[in-house]
């Protein structure tokens, strides 16, 4: 079967986020009060092929986990969606 | 204010005996928060405890001085009003732990220690030292170094023009990382990291605090990596911010400009605790610290984390009263957030007292000067290797038989453009000779200097393989080959740094290696003149009980008087006279001297054996002549070489290679003393490209400098004849591949 | 009495006083301009230096276009006055919309400092005016986000209407169509990757960049200030 | 109220994504042949204060189209979620 995961992944809670904190910064200035606490990080989506719903999950939390984060400073969630076999896109 | 815990000082990295002695500096018992401050201060990293009585041998006078070791950064006089001021600093640990942050918050780190002396930072150079980068964890490590140092170096605007880079299974597993940075000031502007003036105030300026590196430092330099480098360290990591660096650093410059500090200091190691207290006992003052001033950027944070949190991008700057507002204002207009969080204290009865406060509440009270020059120094036991004959005696030179040199010499071929295309090496329009050339050649200009023709030069170098055979010979052997370096770009050398990157200091072993460096690199400095302006000790770079090989890297800072042209590169051009100037075999025995070499070490895997004699009235003839004429030519007078290189790693091979694939043309050399003349690492000889190859050598003889036409570029193989037939004959297209191919060829594959 | 250019300071600019002395050593008088200025009165053209405004965080240019002064050079450029975008400058016009397409990250994923040949395609801007096409330049290059990127439709316009400025000769980022270089409509707002001021100087490498920065100071004496 | 905003950009499909692609060539090595179509994007998070979920969805998509994200090569997608008012940072 086929699945749509998804990786987030994201600085571990209290270390440093600049990116974050600059863009925080810069909301007043564009009428953004409001908004508080930015943390920036990155996405990722790809398919993968595999059994059933638990392989696939396994799978890609172990990519995240050995290739996409670096354990030392990253956390990463993964989420998967079944696709329909074969045919679409 | 409660007793500590008896175990708590040893997990905050104090022995026994560090204790009772701060129970006697203190007459009772310090708290916890005085117990993290001692903890911190007095590891090994902030106080160099094993390595300052070794240390002090080292020469540090000189006329240019005006600064030597002691302060943020050593700075030395250039002339036309300008002070350079240099330093270097090792990021090894952090480095292994995550490679891309460690490697750029250590040029964060050498970069305030430059623009706390009121410099402008103008360059940076970093010396790297992995295992070879044929496996995946070793690609990854020198993928994250460099884009490091290219991610914030860049961003924050200071080129890196030069570097080196080494590859070796002993740092496989224990990489170093060291950065060198230069800035220059207008000389009558120089400011000291000290605190004065009772009622005066602690300015903290930049970043907030975080639980950054807590004890990181610390822990992270003073602990030996074993096995996965992660795990109880990752708390300590840091994230550099090269945009707070920036706005930190013209806000700082502005703020001296105006003339509104009195003193400015950079937080570095133990973060507030370093800062506060090293100030304080430069100034002889005593400080009053309120942590509960200190812009915070996690809640909850103990006042102890506060004193010692190494979150980067922060300085302490001492400022009048009078000034704040003026101090305010125009940290401001920079977006850099400055915080009234101390004061300069005197008290006749109890001077020099660091005090923290909570508000009200005093926290710890200690001698300032305790925790900083007066931390403990030990004379650990020292011992020369067991089996220091026998590795004598293990000489390749004569022992290893011809093979077939042309192989030998494309697999010695590095072409290092891969990393250093990575970094900014021209902004400011000084960069006149960048990564790549034999040292790095600057207009000596800037934003705020007073104008003027000179240059100057820096070159890092390093040859763990001389120094792992002799440290006390290896390292005189580097200063040469930087001396050398500096000469090809027409600069005379007037001041050094070191920083030395050893094992453990708990293996006697490592305490004489690091005691032979000391003292041969003080006799090398001595004989030619050279004062040591500053430096750096890592220590413990081990893995797994195994030590790394002693391994000192010294920048070397030259200057030129004038400096309006461009210098010969290390390039033949088809047509020109290849002259090999010094003298081509050394005295004695052997001729050609291959113990040591980068070709017994790649080629043939020997370690061991006698190091090629240094003659250092013969090396600063050598030098001194070469240096003279590209001087003669960057000055605006006569262009006698068409190229020029000295010889070193890989020898008068790989010296011929780099500058025949540099310049497009082949090359024919003859007579050529065998392979061991090919790629002995012989010091003092540098190869010279020439159109009139009379006219070069009637003036190396008028210096007292050997030279001889050994041959002539042109065509489009290499061709070496040796006087027992041909040695090498290879197309420049495989020559020229060898060179692009060897390191990008690894890096970039997945 | 030479050109007045406005040289713009964000935060995080590095390259600000090498483009004054680039566009110096062109004939130029230089100044610079802080990024909070709201107004751009008594320049005869602006110029966005090359660096980091903002540390790029987010996107290269994505914080600086909404800072006061970029108000003021869309004015400034409405008005016909020249504009030029050098490196983190050519990132910020993209962004701000006064000049189409955007600026991702290199082919390869590193950061390239290196000198780049590049020819001159059009001489309908206010950089190449007087140049001739075809003309070619070494000019150093030096980027993270330096590959060109726009639409299809984006595209055939920049070609048809000779508004592809630059190009590579050998392409160091994976740019679309080898564009190094781009102009507005009317041609008096130009962006670039590679850095002219770079090469204002043969002591530090090559002077191939004069000619265009001369252009520029042409371009900019020949409009009353806006 | 306040809510936590969560705002994923990803490339426009037909926009190169050089990072992607380079994770994607990386994978057999690593063993991870049956994963597919890697793209690499953002995800940032933050806080926001608004009187209801509609206003807070509203100014997190505006600030997501005007800041966030560059139209001109990006998509992005928000999603809100409730947070417990005051007492947590
Ligand atoms: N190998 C060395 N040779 C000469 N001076 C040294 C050496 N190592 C350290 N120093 C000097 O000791 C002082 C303190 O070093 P360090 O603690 O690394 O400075 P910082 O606290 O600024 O990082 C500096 O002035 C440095 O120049
Ligand atoms: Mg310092």
């Amino acid at each position: 079967m086929k699945f749509a995961a998804r990786v987030e992944v994201r600085l571990r809670p209290g270390i440093a986020d600049p990116e974050g904190a600059t863009i925080e910064r810069a909301l007043p200035a564009l009428g953004f009060d409001e908004v508080r606490e930015v943390r920036a990080g990155r996405s990722f989506r790809f398919e993968i092929e595999a059994a059933d719903a638990a392989t696939a999950g396994r799978r890609a939390e172990e990519l995240a986990r050995r290739l996409l984060a670096n354990p030392v400073i990253e956390d990463s969630d993964v989420e998967l969606q079944g696709l329909e076999p074969a045919g679409e896109r | 204010m409660t007793a500590a815990p008896a175990p708590l000082h040893r997990a905050l990295g104090l022995t026994d005996e560090e204790l009772a002695r701060v129970v006697e500096i203190l007459g009772r018992q310090p708290n916890e928060l005085e117990l993290a401050l001692y903890g911190v201060m007095w590891s090994e990293h902030c106080s160099y405890k094993s390595s300052r009585v070794h240390l002090q041998r080292l020469p540090t006078a000189g006329e240019r001085v005006l600064v030597g070791p002691g302060e943020n950064a050593g700075v030395v006089d250039a002339g036309d009003g300008i002070a350079v001021a240099i330093r270097i600093e090792s990021h090894n640990h952090p480095s292994a732990v995550e490679p891309h942050q460690g490697a750029a918050t250590g040029v964060g780190g050498i970069l305030r220690d430059i623009f706390t002396m009121g410099a402008r930072p103008l360059a940076v150079a970093d010396a790297l030292f992995f295992g070879p980068p044929d496996d995946a964890r070793q690609r990854w490590l020198i993928d994250g170094v460099v884009s490091g140092i290219s991610s914030y170096g860049n961003s924050v605007g200071v080129p890196t023009v030069g570097g080196e880079l080494t590859f070796d299974p002993c740092y496989a597993g224990n990489p170093l990382v060291n950065v060198l940075c230069l800035g220059a000031l207008r000389a009558d502007r120089l400011v000291l990291g000290r605190a004065s003036g009772r009622g005066n105030l602690a300015v903290l300026l930049g970043s907030a605090t975080g639980r950054d590196g807590i004890g990181g430092v610390s822990v992270l330099a003073s602990a030996g990596l074993s096995g996965r480098a992660d795990g109880a360290k990752r708390p300590n990591v840091q994230v550099g911010d090269p945009f707070e660096e920036k706005r930190l650093i013209e806000a700082c410059l502005a703020l001296l400009d105006a003339g509104l500090v009195v003193g400015i200091q950079d937080l570095g190691g133990a973060g507030l605790a370093c800062a506060t207290s090293e100030t304080a006992a430069r100034g002889g003052v005593g400080m009053d610290v309120d942590v509960a001033a200190v812009p915070r950027r996690e809640p909850q944070m103990a006042p102890w984390e506060v004193m010692t949190s190494e979150s980067q991008e922060r300085m302490l700057a001492i400022v009048t009263p009078d000034a704040w507002p003026a101090v305010e204002a125009l940290c401001g207009r920079w977006e850099v957030q400055a915080s009234m969080i101390g004061t300069v204290t005197d008290d006749a009865r109890r001077p020099g007292r660091l005090r923290v406060h909570d508000g009200d509440r005093i926290l710890g009270d200690v001698p300032a000067a305790s925790l900083a020059q007066d931390a403990p120094r030990y004379e650990r036991p020292m011992r020369p290797p067991a089996d220091l004959e026998r590795a004598r005696a293990d000489d390749p030179s004569a022992s290893e038989p011809l093979g077939d040199c042309g192989a030998e010499l494309r697999a010695l071929l590095v072409d290092p453009s891969w990393v250093y295309r990575q970094y900014d090496h021209q902004l400011f329009l000084n960069t006149v000779v960048g990564p790549g050339g034999d040292a790095a050649l600057l207009r000596l200009a800037g934003p705020g200097l007073p104008p003027s023709e000179r240059g100057v030069a820096v070159t890092t170098d390093s040859a763990p393989r001389w120094c792992a055979i002799d440290p006390r010979a290896g390292v005189a052997l580097v200063l040469a080959e930087s001396v050398a370096n500096l000469a090809c770009v027409g600069a005379s050398p007037v001041a050094v740094v070191n920083c030395l990157n050893f094992g453990n200091p708990e293996h006697p072993e490592v305490v004489w290696q690091l005691s032979e460096t000391v003292d041969g690199l003080a006799e090398a400095c001595r004989v030619w003149g050279l004062p040591v302006v500053g430096g750096n000790v890592s220590l413990y770079n081990e893995t797994d009980g195994v030590d790394i090989p002693p391994t000192p890297v010294l920048g070397v800072l030259g200057l030129v008087e004038r400096l309006v042209d461009r210098p010969p590169e290390p390039v033949l051009a088809a047509g020109a006279s290849v002259v090999l100037l010094g003298a081509r075999r050394a005295p004695g025995a052997v001729a050609h001297p291959l113990a040591g070499s980068r070709w017994a070490l790649e080629c043939r895997d020997r370690r061991r054996g006698v190091l090629p004699p240094l003659d250092p009235e013969a090396h600063a003839r050598v030098s001194g002549f070469v240096a003279a004429l590209v001087a003669e030519t960057i000055g605006g007078g006569g262009r006698l070489l068409d190229g020029v290189h000295d010889v070193s790693g890989g020898g008068l091979g790989v010296a011929l290679a780099e500058m025949a694939v540099a310049g497009g043309t082949g090359v024919v050399v003859s007579g050529i003393d065998g392979h061991a003349e090919l790629f002995t690492e012989l010091p003092s000889r540098i190869l010279a490209a020439t159109s009139h190859p009379a006219a070069l050598c009637a003036r190396a003889a008028a210096a007292g400098v050997p030279a001889a036409v050994i041959g002539r570029a042109g065509g489009d193989r290499i061709l070496v004849e040796g006087r027992a037939g041909m040695l090498v004959d290879l197309s420049m297209t495989e020559l020229a591949e060898s060179w692009a191919g060897s390191l990008a060829g690894s890096l970039e594959r997945a | 009495m030479s050109a007045r250019i406005g040289v713009v300071v964000f935060p995080g600019t590095n390259c600000e006083h090498d483009t004054v002395a680039g566009l110096e050593r062109a004939g130029a008088a230089a100044t610079l301009v802080w990024h909070r200025e709201d107004r751009l009165d008594g320049f005869d053209a602006v110029v966005l230096p090359g660096g980091f405004a903002h540390g790029d965080y987010l996107r290269p240019g994505a914080i600086a276009r909404f800072s006061p002064v970029m108000a003021a050079v869309a004015r400034f450029a409405a008005a016909g006055g020249p504009v030029l975008g050098i490196c983190n400058g050519f990132q910020v016009l993209t962004e701000a919309g006064l000049l189409p397409g955007a600026l991702v990250k290199n082919r390869g994923l590193r950061f390239v400092c290196a000198p780049a040949r590049v020819r001159v395609e059009s001489a309908r801007s206010a950089l190449t005016s007087g140049l001739e096409p075809g003309t070619e330049l070494s000019i150093p290059v030096n980027h993270f986000s330096g590959s060109y990127v726009c639409d299809v439709a984006t595209l055939a316009e920049l070609r048809s209407a000779g508004r592809v400025v630059l190009r590579y000769v050998e392409n160091p980022n994976g740019s679309v169509d080898d564009i190094a270089g781009v102009a507005s409509p009317e041609g008096n707002v130009v962006g670039l990757m590679p850095h002219p001021e770079r090469a204002s100087d043969a002591l530090v490498g090559s002077s191939d960049g004069l000619p265009l920065l001369r252009a520029l100071v042409g371009a900019a004496a020949g409009v009353p200030a806006a």
